[in-house]
């Protein structure tokens, strides 16, 4: 544990973290542009997103206490620090040590900050809204687990990159879209889950709960929570990316996965009217949970793919 | 009308440096309260879809006042609609816009002798721009939002400085036509 | 059409049988009207409430400042037999008082405390009917009254800059 | 729980330990909650026990619902009038409460200290010991460091914080002026979202079978057995106390092999 060794690390997270922002904002200007596209208009540029976060950062907003500051800080600290282990291409912070526990409870660290100070604003709306994110995380959290474990048990590496290198060995046919079919497709529908995109959109619903947890944001504090959405985004597709497709061996390759991933999605909730809360929670126990069980045990026990 | 309180009419200097950026991106992403308080609130939605694309401007809805950066008071503002508006304006986070629409805020319009609807919005809370048209259409509301950015770029949008610094004559006036802003009755404890 | 009308007539018929109608009027083809004293009102109305006009559409209140009185106009409304009955009756407009109905018509309480707050009408037995309901803060007469200006009203409470221009004339013109 | 709220204002200390508890409860990756429950997962994904794992993970998942719920309610929220002359927690209940919050901070960013006992342990009974390298554990199939997380999470919230501190600064609103579509709300309790907080759950199972009724019923009859023996048998007369004595004594001795040899 010696001290260059955790700089190197800190240096190459920090360039990770500006290639997540720099990369995610402007892709979600281009998805913003692609459904403005379907509904047959213009949309807005493409930088559009950018403009967003700084002009909201430019804000005079307010305060509710120590709380709702502390809070936000130690949402975008964690989802930062998230962000900071994900290995892109050859770019990993800390080689063996980025393991896939890390993402899932590191990236709760951020959602228990927002949680927090979102109820500490004191308002009705933003609790109702973090108990239904909350409750939608469990909703989505467990069939994705219950997937990793499989690939784990397989690869016998729980570690990100270790888990991308095996899949790269023999080209397309040994990335686990190709080996476990059933588990992509939960991983996705888990990845809608994790996005918050439209179907599954009822911890942020405008209508309902005026943006559910966002409601007493402005200012500052919402361009930093915004921040931290283009994070989490990042963090939930370049997990998806290593896990299934294989991680990439040079940059074009992410790139183009993680477009088409995203872009999917986004399309997918373009199609979906928002779900109610005890629809989604039935969803995700439904049928993600008996595949996810039926695709670990092939794995485990069948040891099919 | 209270004479005491004299209008500050020339606002502070507003300070260099920081603005000029922060205003580039304030006039290009400018986020519109949803609260229709009128009836010309129906041309909204034309702005928003295909045909007009709102979004082209950066701008779009957002559904809480600490969120929004323009309150656009649509139509005729009865008393009681007013006092939310006030509200909800001073909940707003600054540098935060006003747009009205129609003669009603002007004048009163059509409900000029009514003994519920307010004739002049502009002694109560600052407007940044008229849109004109009893009932604006589209292209003019488009236009309208336009001249809010380009009024942005050139730091004429300053309503939220006049009603800080005014905010005595401002009150005063809240308090002679509506009696008090915050209601506290059988409906509202 | 014809079952309506000899529906009607006979309805007509039956209540003026049984109370003295002071007089008939058909403002629609679906519609029939009744003027009772004040008196009896209340009996007429309980008896057209068991003959199936169970739902009370509104109460509004006219004011005949000329001939100084208030009249009280119930719409009542008959999920079965499509016709609206109005029942209608006139009160002294100095001090307006009348008994209040929510014994038969239950839904009447906030009828009545509307009525009172734009006319001033008095309604014994209802206790709230002196309450504010819809006007905040209201500190003048009752603005529905004929008797009311609204102009003057809405001019001191709600003041207007005089505009120095005069947009009368052309612009090219100074 | 839903009378209370907002205490955060009152007791702050009290918020902030009961903070680090269900981050360490929850297993969130600062506290000492996680190590353990990445050992745990290690060695569970690493047998591959599948319905041992999902039953774990929604254990973790939920018992971070769980513990989120008393934070909302109780110190978040809006503060009611009555609460408002609470004062903080004695000083000789807040010490050993800090000294604790601070040992599972402690031990949830040094593990190794204390894990290096347990080691001890493991290998003195003939167990293989954890295998532990400066601050690093490695598990059956990871290697976890904790002190590095826990730094990238102080680097992480130390950008936060620059990125707070140099954007305007925000104007401090009490905790009543929330957005409620511009209505007009005077009492704090009804801005206070608290009692049944996680409903969609419950309706998730509210027509499953009713096991309390049936529980109930089953305490009742043993309640009945009880009445039952104590009125036969225990009528409390000197003579039958000395009769059972006698009886059971008699037992006892017959069952220990002595009266009988």
């Amino acid at each position: 544990m010696d001290i260059n060794y955790i700089l190197t690390g800190m240096l190459t997270g920090f360039g990770v973290l500006v290639f997540a922002f720099v990369w995610q904002t402007s892709l979600s200007g281009i998805t913003r542009k692609v459904v403005g596209r379907f509904h047959k208009r213009y949309g807005p540029k493409w930088y559009q997103e950018f403009r967003d976060i700084f002009k909201a950062m430019s804000k005079r907003g307010i305060t509710h206490g120590w709380v709702y500051d502390f809070g936000v800080m130690m949402a975008l600290g964690g989802i930062m620090a998230t962000v900071m282990f994900m290995p892109v291409v050859t770019f990993v912070a800390f080689g063996q040590l980025d393991n896939f526990f890390i993402y899932v409870y590191l990236f709760a660290v951020g959602m228990l900050g927002m949680a927090m100070s979102a109820v500490g604003s004191g308002n009705p709306l933003a609790g109702i809204g973090v108990m239904r994110a909350l409750t939608q995380m469990v909703g989505y959290e467990v069939p994705f687990m219950v997937i990793v474990l499989a690939i784990i048990f397989r690869d016998g590496t729980s570690s990100l990159s270790g888990i991308a290198a095996i899949q790269q060995t023999g080209g397309i046919l040994t990335w686990n879209l190709v080996k476990m079919p059933i588990g992509t497709i939960v991983g996705f529908i888990c990845l809608l889950g994790m996005l918050g995109k439209k179907p599954f959109e009822t911890f942020i619903a405008p209508a309902e709960i005026a943006s559910g947890p966002m409601v007493e944001y402005g200012g500052k504090q919402l361009g930093m929570l915004m921040i931290m959405h283009q994070f989490a985004t990042f963090i939930e597709i370049s997990l998806f990316i290593n896990l299934f497709l294989g991680g990439a061996t040079n940059i074009v390759f992410f790139i183009i996965k993680y477009m088409i991933i995203y872009i999917l999605a986004s399309l997918i909730s373009q199609a979906f009217g928002r779900f109610k809360i005890d629809q989604v929670i039935k969803y995700f126990y439904r049928w993600p949970i008996v595949l996810a069980i039926l695709q670990a045990g092939l794995v485990v026990w069948g040891r099919i793919g | 009308m209270s004479k005491e309180i004299k209008k500050v009419e020339k606002p502070e200097k507003i300070k260099k440096g920081w603005d000029g950026i922060s205003n580039y991106f304030r006039a290009n992403s400018i986020w519109m309260l949803m609260y229709c308080t009128g009836c010309c609130a129906i041309e909204l939605p034309q702005a928003m879809t295909s045909r007009y694309d709102m979004e082209r401007l950066g701008m779009g809805p957002m559904a809480t006042p600490r969120q929004a950066d323009v309150i656009l008071v649509t139509g005729y503002l009865s008393v009681k609609t007013l006092r939310r508006v006030i509200y909800a304006y001073e909940q707003m986070s600054e540098p935060k816009y006003l747009v009205a629409f129609g003669p009603c805020a002007i004048n009163g319009g059509i409900y000029y002798d009514s003994h519920a609807v307010i004739k002049q919005l502009d002694q109560y809370l600052p407007i940044d721009i008229y849109i004109a048209g009893c009932m604006p259409k589209p292209e003019a509301v488009m236009n309208g939002f336009k001249d809010l950015i380009e009024m942005i770029k050139s730091k004429k949008a300053t309503g939220w400085r006049k009603y800080r610094d005014n905010n005595a004559w401002y009150k005063a006036n809240q308090i002679h036509a509506l009696g008090e802003v915050r209601i506290k009755d059988e409906f509202h404890e | 059409m014809n079952s309506m009308n000899n529906n009607v007539a006979d309805l007509v018929k039956d209540v003026e049988a049984r109370f003295n109608v002071l007089s008939v009027d058909y403002p629609k083809d679906d519609q029939v009207s009744f003027d009772f004293d004040n008196r009896d009102l209340h009996s007429a109305l309980s008896y057209l409430r068991s003959a199936g006009w169970i739902q009370l559409s509104i109460l509004s209140c006219i004011d005949w400042i000329d001939e100084n009185e208030f009249q009280l106009v119930y719409i009542i409304f008959n999920w079965e037999n499509p016709i609206r009955i109005q029942v209608r009756t006139r009160i002294d407009r100095k001090e307006a008082k009348f008994r209040t109905i929510t014994s038969i018509y239950p839904g009447a309480k906030y009828y009545e405390r509307d009525v009172h707050e734009f006319f001033g009408v008095e309604f014994e037995g209802n206790p709230d009917s002196n309450k504010q309901l819809f006007l905040e803060n209201w500190d003048d007469m009752p603005p529905l009254r004929k008797d009311f200006d609204s102009i003057a009203y809405s001019d001191s409470k709600y003041p207007k800059r005089e505009y120095k221009t005069d947009f009368s004339k052309k612009a090219g013109d100074k | 729980m839903s009378e209370l709220g907002g205490l955060i204002h009152r007791m702050p200390i009290t918020y902030l330990v009961y903070l680090i508890a269900i981050i360490s409860m929850a297993g969130i990756p600062p506290m000492a909650g996680f190590i353990s429950k990445w050992m745990i997962f290690q060695s569970m994904v690493g047998k591959g026990m599948i319905f041992v794992a999902t039953a774990a993970f929604f254990g973790s998942i939920g018992s971070f619902l769980y513990v989120f719920r008393p934070l909302s309610a109780v110190f978040l929220g809006q503060l009611s009038t009555k609460h408002k002359k609470l004062k903080e927690a004695p000083v000789l209940m807040i010490i050993p409460m800090i000294i604790l919050s601070l040992a599972t901070v402690l031990y949830g960013v040094v593990p190794n200290m204390v894990l290096k006992i347990f080691s001890g342990i493991e290998t003195s009974i003939g167990m293989k010991g954890l295998q532990l390298a400066g601050t690093q554990i490695s598990g059956t199939n990871g290697i976890l460091d904790p002190t590095i997380i826990a730094i990238m999470f102080g680097f992480g919230f130390v950008i936060a914080l620059v990125l707070f501190l140099i954007h305007p600064k925000s104007r401090k609103v009490e905790l009543m002026d929330t957005y409620t579509a511009s209505e007009f709300i005077w009492t704090p309790e009804l801005l206070h979202y608290a009692s049944n907080f996680y409903a969609p759950f419950e309706r998730l199972y509210e027509n499953a079978p009713d096991t309390e009724k049936w529980y109930g019923a089953l305490i009742k009859k043993i309640e009945e057995l009880g009445q039952f023996v104590s009125y036969s048998l225990f009528s409390y007369k000197p003579s039958t106390i000395i009769f059972y004595i006698m009886t059971m004594l008699i037992g006892l001795l017959v069952w220990g092999g002595v009266l009988w040899i």
